[in-house]
């Protein structure tokens, strides 16, 4: 694929404003200022660039507890999310759903997903309406390695098939589920060998290259779009930190842990776009100076929003 | 202009008028299509709207889950699943999912989907596929339960629930389906959270739903024999719940008696004495009596299983144990 | 595999019990005589004799809705069974648990079950039992074709494959679920083929032919027995009459049902047997008789029983 | 000999002793082995017991359905369910399995099986992390329900819920783990279904279960201040309940105040008000009262989270409502 290079800096942007967001996030948890269970996206920010790079607005995604990546990706707003994780009523759920709820229905985002796996149908569903209303608009759905062991994707993946609807699960293979390795919760080597159990193609790809990613995800998002089916895409990456902020990782391998830090995604990229000359080292480091702005200006926007009232807990139950 | 029909044929017109009038309202669930039900209240409609009714594999959780997706991305399903007895396949979905994105959202995802299921034993289905578990869904803010007990008030809660921007429970009784009344054709709502008055009466208050209803009227009728003259009041539907009209029925009568199906024992006639115990004690002169099956799975033996289920006679005793 | 006369004559009584048990099934439905919904094994005959023929009492089965042809196979009372499809006192279950749940823990039968696809995470522990208390049982796990498309069943597989466990789970691929073809309900040929999601073997035999079930469930038994862990074994058969007794099962294509009806496994067995020298006609009609009889003993024995007292229904709620 | 430990190592020591004592128990979960459990009331075990402990894959309807399996085949184990809140990925299991099969097989297969999962809110979870669930449970004949609120009590009712030969499910409060009490060394067995009395009274009897205990004795303490002498009831296990217990100190005080965390509607403050309203109504001087969530999903923002879950100012002010 001959790729130009305004989308190539697209794509690093991306990746810049989620590492930005994302180590923040860190020092904000460690501060006391983001309250409950934040899980990071740190090391992983090729998957969801490279695979959000191909869908619209008109296109749904489900996500996970592990969502920043995928929500930035999709085009959510770095403030509002941002305000959303400390609780201010200003955040995009008005600080009633928090890091592992945030949605933005008319950006194609049906939403962070505390239940793991329970996107998995969800992402059907938005598929099936996509058909239904003859649009051209696909959904792309996002899922770890340990939730390919639920029900859901069992269920998601055959009602899929069947009814040949327009979704492309993407499974976020970081080798652990908490502090499960993949090695001992499946005996298979890759999830996508789970696709034949369905007849739809299973691929897996290095998800710490967003080129790769980008690719493959192009071609199954493609083949969903032009009423080919569902397909499997695997991304092999790494959790960086801890399964949420406050756990240690203790159970990692420290040598597995050194190896893949050096896989980070983005340096790779970085030498890949100055080496083929799509950029120079200095317009990178104004991209990367730019987005650490917005998210700086993100959490100066959460840290002066005001916290919501108390008689707005009991709005929003029920739609009118 | 009024119509008979029987329970099953007035949720399933509910079901097309709907269907037609929008059609992105469509039905998916197992066998729904040409087999058209497990109980026949899907009978045709595959038929009339192609495309529109779907058989799904049997695969509850992605039943829901995906219904959930559709909703949310601007479709109205009716899912069926077949028996009341298998929510616990598919609960996450209705529980985490569908009832709590408005809310976890800040108001801005709209899950308008109903989900339809059979309740009720009296069959000899035995202990997985006779149960009546609307409590569960009562105690799950965001979601709305509906059970009707009449032909009619089947089609009005049905175009209700269909037009609900909410997750709706709408919960039939395998016994109802057969029974017929008149029901208003064509277009023909009843609002969600309207209390129906069955019989009036001024001497104990009888609140029933679903089979229920016509177990309480048949009592009713034996102790009007009596001289007792019993008001029945059929909520129709559990969320929202119609308090204003129950604890008006108590001031009247000063007596409540709750009949329902499912299990005593943690059962929304928990949630209503408790009501008014709260809000109406003083308008009580006597006991709030609940009648209800016993704590134990259902039985298969014909022999065993009409022990079990509150009957007309049990009601009748704990209304006369009032007096 | 050699097979000895007797082993032979075994398996032809035992399906022949359940054809008897079957066929009078029928005529005591349509006479109103067996309450509530019963779910009819004709047909099916040679899949569970030829897997439970490798089983001791000290192994388990799970069996479904469609049960009796399992719990005979398995060693079951037919008096005990048919008096509970009666609702007697007599009854397996004193009456409480009808056709869908009936169970003989002794004989390790785990019980029918009216949740479809609810046995499989059920022989994945009972597995787990024989392997931790270091014994050599293993599990069988019956389940349908439809009953595949459950989250169970891949939960179940997934867990069973990690732990090596001594199970085998025998899809019986009769085509239908209720109305619902195997061609719409799921997109591969074979269920066997799902195997390969878990890393486990999944072979498919002709489910009509005792034989061949006897020696692929054999094989996956022995396997799972001396510790080499789970197998997925299909048999193809179909289901002769309709999903429940009382459905006529018109959405059957008829010519499909009649070239499937002469398929039937038991007058095929017969030829076999005869042809092959392992018995003479007559001896066959003998153990029919003998098997017809024992069956009218059952009927005869539930309908002499007693029904259940009414205080029964609210004992055995809790175990001591 | 009293030995201080916190609510967590209470659990942790239950399960311990009866490990020991028994082979047969063993326990399975996500992360229950090298990570300690999500909670960390695990830590330690599988060092201990190698084998006994055991990390299972994300596969919760595996997880209850497999432990239900092994139940039947001899073993008894204990499931952790990371959260309340994904129960409804295996309701099934406990509620169509566990629960049932004793009864439907004719009281002949035993399924004596722990299901230890932790509830409630107050640590910024979000809706599918802060629900207290336990009315769902109560509402299946089969199970039993086990809430305990001090070490003391976590200890003697896991080891009484280990030997039962039923499903338990035993809910453990997240924001009751790290609180610490003095806890009997060695074997120590509190049976299922008595209640305690944590605090005496005469003027009220505030019923409470698991976290809620705790506010409601601050409340008490308040309200002694004023004058007001309340009694303070734990159930403990909420089946069997103690429903003697609970009748006899509303027979002293003469009113009744209910809290719990869940949700009110459907909740199981509603059973408690009804069973009094039905049995000991001429013992009530006042209305009974609940103090609970309201009907919302739990807000994420702790700024919201702490208007929902009931707080002691608003058991006070229930309490004050009745005199
Ligand atoms: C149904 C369910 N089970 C368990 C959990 C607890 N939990 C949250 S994330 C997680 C691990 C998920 O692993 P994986 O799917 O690989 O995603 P990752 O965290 O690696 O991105 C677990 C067990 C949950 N939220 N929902
Ligand atoms: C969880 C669940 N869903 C649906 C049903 C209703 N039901 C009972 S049997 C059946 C079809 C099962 O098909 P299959 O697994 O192929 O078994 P077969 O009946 O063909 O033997 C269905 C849908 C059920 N009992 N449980
Ligand atoms: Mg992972
Ligand atoms: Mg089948």
């Amino acid at each position: 694929m001959e790729l130009k290079k305004e989308k190539l800096l697209g794509f690093y942007e991306t990746m810049m404003t989620i590492r930005a967001f994302e180590s923040k996030a860190v020092e904000l948890f460690a501060d006391n200022q983001l309250p409950g269970f934040v899980h990071l996206y740190l090391g992983e920010e090729a998957v969801a660039t490279g695979v959000c790079a191909s869908l619209t607005n008109k296109d749904y995604i489900t996500s996970t507890h592990r969502g920043h990546g995928h929500l930035i990706a999709k085009g959510g707003k770095v403030d509002l999310m941002m305000a959303e994780l400390f609780g201010k009523a200003t955040g995009y759920c008005k600080g009633k759903g928090g890091s592992m709820h945030i949605a933005d229905v008319e950006l194609g985002i049906l939403g962070a997903n505390g239940i793991v796996g329970a996107g998995q149908p969800i992402s059907v569903g938005a598929a099936f309406a996509c058909k239904y209303k003859k649009t051209d608009s696909v959904a792309v759905c996002f899922f770890g390695d340990a939730a390919s062991n639920r029900g859901t994707f069992h269920e998601a993946l055959n009602m899929a098939t069947i009814w040949n609807l327009p979704v492309v699960f993407i499974c976020e293979n970081n080798l652990y589920g908490i502090s499960n390795c993949q090695r001992d919760h499946m005996k298979v080597t890759d999830v996508a060998d789970r696709a034949s159990a369905y007849g739809i193609p299973g691929v897996v790809v290095d998800g710490n290259d967003v080129i790769a990613v980008y690719e493959a995800a192009a071609e199954a998002i493609e083949r969903a779009r032009r009423g080919d089916g569902p397909s499997l895409v695997e991304c092999k990456t790494w959790r960086w930190r801890g399964h949420f902020e406050g756990d240690p990782g203790a159970y990692k391998d420290p040598e597995e842990q050194a190896a893949w830090l050096k896989k980070d995604p983005i340096p790779r990229f970085e030498q890949k776009l100055v080496e083929l000359k799509y950029a120079t080292k200095s317009e990178l480091e104004e991209i990367k100076a730019k987005v650490e702005k917005q998210i700086d200006a993100a959490i100066l926007f959460s840290q002066n929003s005001p916290y919501p009232n108390p008689e707005d807990a009991l709005t929003d139950v029920y739609a009118e | 202009m009024m119509k008979e029909m029987t329970y099953a044929e007035a949720i399933r017109d509910g079901m097309r008028l709907e269907m037609k009038r929008d059609p992105n309202v469509y039905i998916w669930g197992e066998d729904v299509g040409k087999f058209g039900g497990c109980f026949g209240v899907t009978a045709g409609l595959v038929d009339e709207f192609p495309g529109q009714v779907i058989d799904t594999p049997i695969s509850e959780t992605a039943i829901v889950g995906a219904a959930v997706g559709a909703a949310a991305a601007g479709l109205r399903p009716i899912a069926e699943i077949m028996f009341v007895d298998f929510m616990g396949v598919c609960l996450d979905e209705l529980f985490n999912q569908a009832a709590k994105m408005h809310y976890m959202f800040g108001g801005k995802a709209k899950i308008p989907m109903v989900l339809r299921t059979p309740c009720g034993g009296g069959m000899g289905a035995a202990a997985q596929h006779s149960q009546s578990m609307e409590a569960w869904f009562t105690h799950i803010p965001g979601v709305k339960t509906v059970m009707p007990s009449t032909p009619a008030d089947a089609k009005g809660l049905m175009a209700a629930a269909v037009r609900d921007n909410n997750p709706v429970m709408y919960i039939e009784h395998k016994q109802l389906l057969g029974i017929k009344g008149d029901v208003p054709e064509g277009e023909f709502i009843i609002p969600l959270g309207k209390a129906d008055i069955k019989k009036e009466g001024s001497d104990v208050t009888i609140v029933a739903w679903s089979w229920m209803v016509h177990k309480a009227l048949a009592a009713a009728e034996a102790l009007a024999q009596e001289g007792i003259n019993a008001e029945v009041l059929d909520p129709r539907t559990l969320v929202p719940l119609d308090t204003e009209s129950i604890l008006k029925s108590v001031g009247k009568t000063g007596k409540l008696v709750i009949v329902h199906e499912a299990v005593k024992i943690g059962g929304y006639g928990g949630e209503i004495a408790a009501m008014v115990a709260e809000e109406g004690l003083d308008l009580l002169d006597a006991p709030i009596k609940r009648v209800a099956m016993p704590y134990t799975p259902i039985p298969f033996s014909p022999a065993l299983e009409s022990c079990v289920i509150p009957s007309e006679e049990k009601i009748i005793a704990a209304v006369k144990s009032l007096f």
